[in-house]
């Protein structure tokens, strides 16, 4: 019960700390003991849960199955970013203040699987939201600050509708009732149901890049540093994934939200996939493959509301874990490879591949668990064939980002941070096959003999022989000439909607000035009085 | 009784007249003049009203003292009946750089017709009337859009006096019926003292910011220093003999006024009011010169009134009726002592809001530390 | 019809007048003669029900014509400070005018 | 006795009247402003004083007959002052209205 | 210790004796005086609120023991302890931040500004104090009087063209919301023979001479609340002023003639205004949000986009009359969510003007354009400023989320949704404006400072934004202090 307390606890102690200057410069080096405490709550305190004082907002903190899952990974991948983020900043001048947006994002990223009621968990999902803005801008590429701007204005949108689906959520419940649980159970009964769901849906989806609102994922994963590139894609994402498990209807059949979920869901999957193909640099690519797979997890959840089946938490937080440390890998992956000179297939490409073929369902990989994880809820209908079909659209994803990180130019031999970085990948990368093996007996009960089985490998299998083969079929022919040099999708439309906004600003100012001129004010004062007198005397 | 109808109709109509005039007088001096004339008719009708206090007040301080204020006012102001061509002090650049969403400064486009360009936010050369020109009065539309509104409230109000025509609810009696204790006769300064005193004190506390607030637009170098641009020399013949002889009158017509305010129409106010014109005649003739307001024993002066109505007040506490109270035995005598301090800080502060904020710089040798 | 009605409509008058001036004349003076014609027309008013409050005696009800003399008082100090505003506006721009002039840049 | 006085009073006061009139008639009528002055001021404190002299009888007591003779001394010390200063503003102006 | 009735006398008249001796000694006493003032004030406000809090009951002073409707009573309810305290609180932070900028040199002859802004600071308090606490109509105009005329000389204090242009056009505009608020007075007196606040609730009626009342009184104090189309002298007076005086201005003088229309509207006339007044009102407040933010997101100064975002915050305050009109759980939560937003506001207002002037002295200009790297420069200023920024955006843990949630709540329990949906836009463009000038500051190069600020005076300013950070710690229900004598039938809207 104390590690709950602990998890968001310490991060915040180690923030106050960093008020000194001192301390704030030598932080990055501790980094990586922020997470623990998060790491021993998933492994310890699982079902525990801990009630503030009513002085702190009386907060409850609480961990379930799913909470415990994605929490462990997090923790995992918080703890090697630390590290590898640790050996990244050395000598960086900005590492005090990147440590300090590092530490607010971590506490808030950790803190949102146990929160159990609605304030606590708005509190901790706009922590993780905006801080993540601080280490957006501390990025190398010119035009962070605007990049910044993009993303913090899509993630406050997509609060002001979670808060709009809080409020309408807390209003239905019986009143009182600000637990997550006793809120959301009352959810399927009230008559404003339709727009409390809309807007839920909405605004994780915007935190998860569903398509509409997935414009910020590729040009901030590109522009934020890679250590906080990869914690970002890794584990700040999984807010929108606890978020949908908290507060989507589970054990009542929603048929028609269900198959919406499942349409938005395989559409971003494939337009993730569509996109990330045309891109040169390995990070976007990564971006859009975040997209995809978030895509696939959406429609996991739609196909759960559909059979109203109460089992896909597990399995999409058990997706949701292999993706953090396999996403999260990657990241650090990248940012390892052009440093790690001469050794760099050994050590970089080859459990890249591993790793990024696994995300597509290579068997014996976490991946293969994963995708099997989420056979049973996807059926065998035409979810099933799209679940496959997008295996093999993934693997195919993942081959153009071997090859470009393989293209990708030799950095300066730099020896000595070269072989601190090493560390944290290799950990990272053995965790993510350790871990879903070990849990897949334990936490979902899947048969290991089923999943050795001859059939489960073959289905896993062809699904990235056909992606691999598309792959290395476009890199001998489809050459460059469809590599696009940047995403430059998004630059136009916000220069196209600061246009408009810039004239929106300028009329409404000028209706300011006229409505200032003296004798105008004084015409709306006695009109107003007029008004207010006609409006009172009606009812009479 | 139509006789006296017709005489207030005469006087409502001549009140209406002045005021229509006030507002469509060509410049500002003539406006000024018909100002006066309306606040001493405004008088006349408070005393059909049968609110003496009320009339000496606004004779005194309605029309005199505002039409005071209001007639140097507009002489100074006067020399200003055609604005200089250019504006001193204020360059008309083009419009300015506006930062545009991206970070970069573009340029304003500096349209041709100064009213054309979208006009700046206010911090630049912001003209308030954009279409008008300098000044000028607003459009037709407007004024027809406020005659309209205002008539509409007038009408309303109108309605209102003509619907409740009936004695309205009233306190007369209740006041009445207290005013022995207070050993007082003129109920209006029973009320002014005794029933609303909080009314009293927290208007005497506005009259010493309103005079702060004047004094705060007195120039850094010349703070501390005497109103009047300079010492005015002495008048003529005729300005000088009335200001040797009225004051005397004056002042014994004042104390007069403040002594019988407890019983008849009166009192501190009134009485500070007749004070202050007397100082005004005497400063105008140039006889005594105005103040330093920086001078300590001026602002002990001006703060004794209220200190002594607050102290009264506050000495309150000890009697169980509390704060702003009076004892039943020496309720009157406390009153007037009160009301006496009074007259003298009200005359003081309403003769410095007359003469403004200080204009000529002060001797060293008064400077307050 | 009684005197008091007559007055009555006097000060409904006057406010509509002060309104109107208030918002037609551009020069500050005339705007404040507009506002006090609108107090005294206000006055006016609490004069009329004074009036009509006539009891024990007395020619009106002593507690509103109180508060009329409270409120001459303070729209004096309010005439007296805005005319002392006016008149350092007019040295400061050359100009008596309610017109924003542009400020001299800097803190 | 009280007969006499109301007739005394109703005579006076229409002939102060009168002069009031005469006064304001000659205020319209004269064509520059000096002798519209002149016209205005002897009319008026004439006028003023024949209505006081007419409401002396009215007076309830003494003090109050005092009072009116004050008001038309004082009137008439402010109002000659006051003549004298506008005539020189008229004559230093130039003779403008 | 003096009898709880009698603090409310001394709330009053500790500011007043203040000015009233600032007044006879002046020189350097007038900021030692303000500083006693200060301390004396502030434990009367706080014997005040815990008086309300431990009995519950509201306080009651009949002064000089002449009962309405002859004579005046001061009351204090929960609305009025809080305000206060947050009067209390504010000013207390303002004479710390401005003992610098005001200080008068000892032995140095008396100068204008320390004298005037010392003076007139006591007045603000003395006035509002009397808003708070005054239980008549009149004495509360006498009140908003007090309030006007020390406010202008606090605007037009530098003695700059274009300040004293402001000080003018808001003293005019000012005056004549208090003449409409008079004539109020006048139609109300003339129908019930009393101005006391509680008699007028049992007496009135709703009839045309009440409502003509209402209507005057209602427009004449938007009028003087800058509420949005009335707007046109808040913007250059606030910005004008000296930074101090502007964090005064904006955060509590606006609100002292917006608790008297929520007087009026609920205790003093119930039930007169309909729902339809009310609705107008609101809408108002949405347009004040929607277009005020818009233009605080232009302007290139950072003093004027302040100053529209007090236009823009205010407009959130006018939600409260179609929401908390009917007796019901939804209404007192909105009752509760709008007195957070006023106190939330007025703390997080103060810091970022605070904040602003600080930025003003070191950088030498406020140009917005021309803040890149202040984050370095004044770490602590700029934290301060986004702290403020965040109760003002409405996001948890701060005062101002608070407010904003209560708000939404209730909009949506009453089912009027559309205010909902105007907030949550307030918020959004409240997060435009700050992070407009957070952005720059936190990235860029380092930029030269003018004048070096001293750290206590970035502490006070801190102090007042984690204030409004700890704001956000109210639970999110009806709070039983600010029910303290609401009357329990408050059915507005009929």
């Amino acid at each position: 019960m104390i590690w709950l307390g602990a998890t968001v606890g310490v991060p915040l102690a180690m923030l106050l700390a960093c008020v000194l200057p001192g301390v704030r410069y030598r932080m990055t080096n501790w980094l990586a003991l922020a997470a623990v405490p998060g790491l021993g709550a998933a492994l310890f305190a699982s079902g525990a849960s801990l009630d503030l004082p009513p002085l702190l907002l009386r907060l409850r903190l609480s961990l379930d199955g799913p909470g415990a899952l994605l929490l462990g990974a997090a923790a995992l991948l918080w703890i090697a970013g630390g590290v590898y983020a640790a050996a990244w900043l050395r000598g960086d001048a900005r590492r005090g203040r990147i440590a300090v947006w590092w530490l607010l994002t971590l506490a808030g990223s950790l803190g949102v699987f146990i929160a159990a009621d609605l304030v606590s968990f708005y509190l901790l999902f706009s922590m993780v939201s905006l801080a993540a803005y601080g280490l957006v801008i501390e990025g190398a590429t010119p035009d962070a600050l605007r990049v910044g701007l993009i993303y913090v204005a899509l993630a406050i949108f997509g609060e002001a509708l979670l808060l709009m689906g809080f409020v309408m959520l807390a209003v239905s419940a019986p009143d009182g009732a600000s637990l997550i649980r006793d809120v959301v159970a009352a959810l399927p009964a009230s008559p404003r149901s339709n727009a409390i769901l809309t807007l839920i849906i909405l605004g994780f989806g915007v935190k998860l890049g569903m398509v509409p609102f997935h414009v910020w994922m590729p040009i901030t994963y590109r522009t934020a540093p890679v250590p906080a590139a990869a914690v970002l894609s890794g584990a700040a994402v999984k807010a929108g994934v606890i978020g949908l498990i908290r507060f989507l209807p589970s054990g009542v059949a929603l048929p028609g939200w269900g198959q919406v979920l499942v349409v938005l869901g395989f559409i971003s999957a494939f337009y993730g996939v569509l996109a990330g193909v045309r891109q040169s640099d390995p990070r976007t690519v990564l971006a859009f493959s975040s997209v995809s797979q978030m895509g696939v997890v959406i429609a996991v959840f739609g196909m759960g509301l559909i059979a109203g089946d109460t089992g896909v938490a597990l399995a999409a937080a058990f997706y949701g874990v292999h993706h953090t440390l396999v996403k999260g890998g990657l990241f650090l992956g990248v940012g390892l490879a052009p440093l790690a000179g001469a050794w760099r297939n050994r050590l970089v490409l080859v459990p890249a591949a591993i790793m990024a073929l696994g995300m597509a369902g290579l068997p014996l990989t976490g991946g293969f668990l994963a995708k099997l994880a989420i056979k049973p809820v996807l059926g065998d209908g035409l979810a099933g064939l799209l679940g496959t079909v997008s295996s093999a659209a993934t693997a195919l994803l993942m081959t153009h980002f071997l090859f470009r990180v393989a293209a990708l130019p030799k950095a300066a031999p730099a020896p000595p941070p070269g072989r601190d970085l090493r560390w944290p990948w290799l950990a990272v990368a053995v965790a993510s096959v350790l871990v879903p093996w070990g849990l897949y007996p334990a936490v979902l009960g899947g048969s290991v003999t089923y999943a050795l089985s001859a059939s489960s490998l073959w289905r896993s299998l062809w699904p990235v022989l056909v992606g691999g083969g598309l792959g290395f079929a476009m890199q001998r022919w489809g050459g460059s000439v469809i590599l696009v040099r940047d995403s430059n999708v998004i630059v136009p439309v916000s220069a196209r909607v600061d246009r408009i906004m810039i004239g929106l600003g300028i009329a409404v100012e000028r209706f300011d000035i006229v409505l200032r001129e003296w004798p105008v004010a004084m015409l709306s004062l006695i009109a107003m009085a007029v008004a207010l007198a006609v409006l009172m005397l009606a009812p009479i | 009784m139509s006789l006296a109808l017709l005489a207030d109709g005469a006087l409502v109509l001549l009140v209406l007249g002045l005021a229509f005039w006030v507002n469509a007088a060509a410049s500002g001096f003539a406006a000024v003049v018909g100002y006066v004339a309306f606040g001493l008719l405004l008088a006349l009708a408070w005393m059909r009203l049968a609110a003496g206090d009320v009339a000496l007040t606004e004779a005194a301080v309605g029309s005199g003292a505002t039409g005071a204020v209001l007639v140097a006012a507009a002489m100074r102001l006067r020399a200003a009946a055609d604005p200089p061509p250019s504006w001193p002090g204020v360059s008309r650049p083009s419009t300015p750089n506006r930062r545009s969403a991206d970070g970069r400064d573009t340029p304003g486009h500096d349209g041709g017709g100064d009213d054309l360009a979208p006009p700046a936010p206010y911090s630049d050369s912001h003209r308030d009337v954009p279409g008008h020109d300098e000044g000028g009065k607003p459009g037709l539309s407007l004024r027809l859009a406020a005659l309209v509104l205002s008539g509409l409230v007038t009408a309303g109000l109108a309605g209102l006096v003509l619907w409740t025509a009936g004695p309205a609810p009233s306190l007369a009696e209740a006041a009445t019926r207290h005013l022995p204790g207070l050993g007082m006769g003129n109920a209006v300064t029973g009320v002014l003292i005794a029933y609303r005193a909080l009314d009293t004190l927290l208007e005497k506390v506005v009259l010493l910011l309103a005079l702060g607030g004047v004094w705060s637009l007195t120039r850094d170098r010349v703070w501390g220093g005497r109103p009047f641009p300079r010492a005015i020399p002495a008048g003529n013949g005729a300005l000088i003999l009335l200001a040797r002889l009225l004051p005397p009158i004056g002042i014994v017509v004042a104390v007069y006024v403040l002594w019988v305010g407890a019983t008849d129409p009166g009192g501190a106010f009134q009485g500070g009011a007749i004070l202050t014109a007397m100082w005004i005649l005497v400063m105008l003739a140039g006889l005594r010169d105005a103040p330093p307001i920086g001078s300590r024993r001026l602002r002990l002066a001006v703060a004794a009134g209220p200190a002594a109505f607050l102290a009264v007040g506050l000495a309150g506490f000890v009697l169980p009726t509390g704060f702003l109270s009076y004892p039943e035995s020496i309720a009157k005598p406390l009153i007037i002592a009160v009301e006496a301090v009074l007259t003298l800080s009200i005359a003081l502060i309403l003769g410095l809001l007359v003469a403004g904020p200080a204009e000529r710089p002060p001797d060293p040798a008064e400077r307050l530390r | 019809m009684t005197p008091a009605t007559l007055y009555g409509l006097c000060s409904a008058v006057l406010v509509g007048a002060g309104l109107y001036g208030m918002l037609v004349n551009p020069q500050p003076l005339r705007k404040i003669l507009s506002l006090n014609l609108l107090g005294s027309g206000t006055f006016l008013l609490f004069g009329v029900i004074a009036r009509r409050g006539a009891a024990a005696g007395l020619g009106g009800d002593p507690v509103p014509q109180a508060m009329v003399i409270t409120g001459i008082v303070v729209a004096f100090s309010a005439t007296a400070l805005a005319v002392a505003l006016l008149l350092r506006v007019f040295q400061e721009t050359g100009r008596p005018t309610l017109d924003q002039p542009a400020p001299k840049d800097g803190g | 006795m009280m007969l006499l006085g109301d007739i005394a009073t109703g005579l006076l006061v229409s002939a102060g009247v009168v002069f009031f009139l005469a006064g304001t008639v000659g205020l319209l009528r004269f064509p520059d402003s000096m002798t519209r002055l002149h016209a205005l001021t002897k009319a008026d404190s004439l006028g003023l004083g024949l209505v006081v002299l007419g409401l002396l009888p009215q007076a309830a007591s003494v003090l109050e007959a005092l009072k009116l003779v004050a008001v038309w001394l004082l009137t008439q010390l402010a109002g000659a002052t006051v003549t004298q200063l506008v005539a020189r503003a008229i004559w230093r102006g130039g003779g403008r209205s | 210790m003096i009898a709880a009735p009698a603090l409310l006398v001394l709330a009053i008249m500790a500011p007043a004796t203040g000015v009233v001796l600032a007044f006879a000694f002046g020189g350097r006493a007038a900021e030692w005086i303000a500083i006693a003032t200060t301390v004396a004030g502030a434990a009367i406000a706080a014997g005040i609120a815990a008086t309300l809090w431990s009995t519950g009951l509201p306080l009651r002073y009949v002064i000089g023991d002449w009962a309405p409707p002859l004579g005046i009573a001061l009351r204090a309810d929960g609305l009025s302890a809080i305000m206060l305290l947050t009067s209390a609180v504010v000013m207390g932070a303002v004479v710390l931040f401005a003992r610098e900028t005001f200080a008068q040199r000892p032995g140095a002859p008396e100068t204008r500004t320390p004298l005037i802004f010392w003076t007139m600071l006591m007045g603000v308090w003395a006035g509002l104090n009397a808003v708070w606490l005054a239980g008549d109509l009149f004495t509360l105009y006498v009140a908003l009087e007090l309030l006007t005329f020390s406010a202008v000389p606090l605007v037009s204090l530098e003695g700059k063209p274009e300040t004293l242009v402001a000080a003018l056009r808001y003293m005019l505009f000012a005056l004549v919301g208090s003449v409409l608020y008079l004539l109020g007075c006048a139609l109300l007196y003339g129908g019930y023979g009393t101005l006391d606040l509680e008699l007028l609730a049992h007496a009135v009626r709703a009839e045309p001479v009440t409502v003509l009342a209402a209507a005057l009184m209602t427009a004449g104090l938007a009028a003087k609340t800058a509420l949005f189309p009335l707007h046109l002298w808040l913007p250059p007076a606030h910005a004008g002023a000296p930074a101090a005086a502007s964090a005064l201005l904006s955060a509590l003088v606006v609100k002292g003639s917006f608790i008297l229309i929520v007087r009026l509207w609920f205790d003093a006339l119930p039930g007169v205004a309909g729902a339809g007044a009310a609705t107008l009102l609101a809408a108002m407040g949405a347009a004040a949000i929607i277009c005020g933010s818009i233009v605080a997101l232009r302007q290139a100064r950072l003093k004027l986009m302040i100053a529209y975002s007090t236009v823009a915050q205010i407009g959130y305050l006018f939600f409260l009359f179609p929401l908390a009109g009917a007796a019901g759980h939804w209404s007192r939560i909105a009752w509760t969510g709008g007195m957070m937003q006023l106190v939330a506001h007025a703390v997080a207002k103060a810091a970022m003007f605070l904040a602003a002037g600080l930025i003003g002295e070191a950088l030498g200009h406020d140009r917005i354009a021309g803040f890149a790297g202040l984050g370095r420069a004044l770490p602590v200023v700029m934290l301060a400023f986004g702290l403020a920024g965040m109760s003002l955006m409405g996001l948890p843990p701060s005062g101002g989320f608070v407010a904003k949630a209560m708000l939404l709540t209730a909009s949506v329990g009453e089912g009027q949704w559309w205010w909902a949906v105007v907030i949550l836009i307030g918020g959004l463009l409240a997060a435009g404006y700050t992070f407009r000038v957070l952005a720059p500051a936190l990235a860029g190069g380092p930029v030269p400072l003018v004048a070096p600020i001293p750290r206590s005076r970035q502490a006070i300013v801190l102090g007042l934004a984690v204030c409004a950070l700890l704001l956000g710690l109210v639970p999110l229900r009806p709070s039983q202090l600010l029910e303290v004598g609401r009357p329990v039938a408050m059915a507005v809207s009929r």
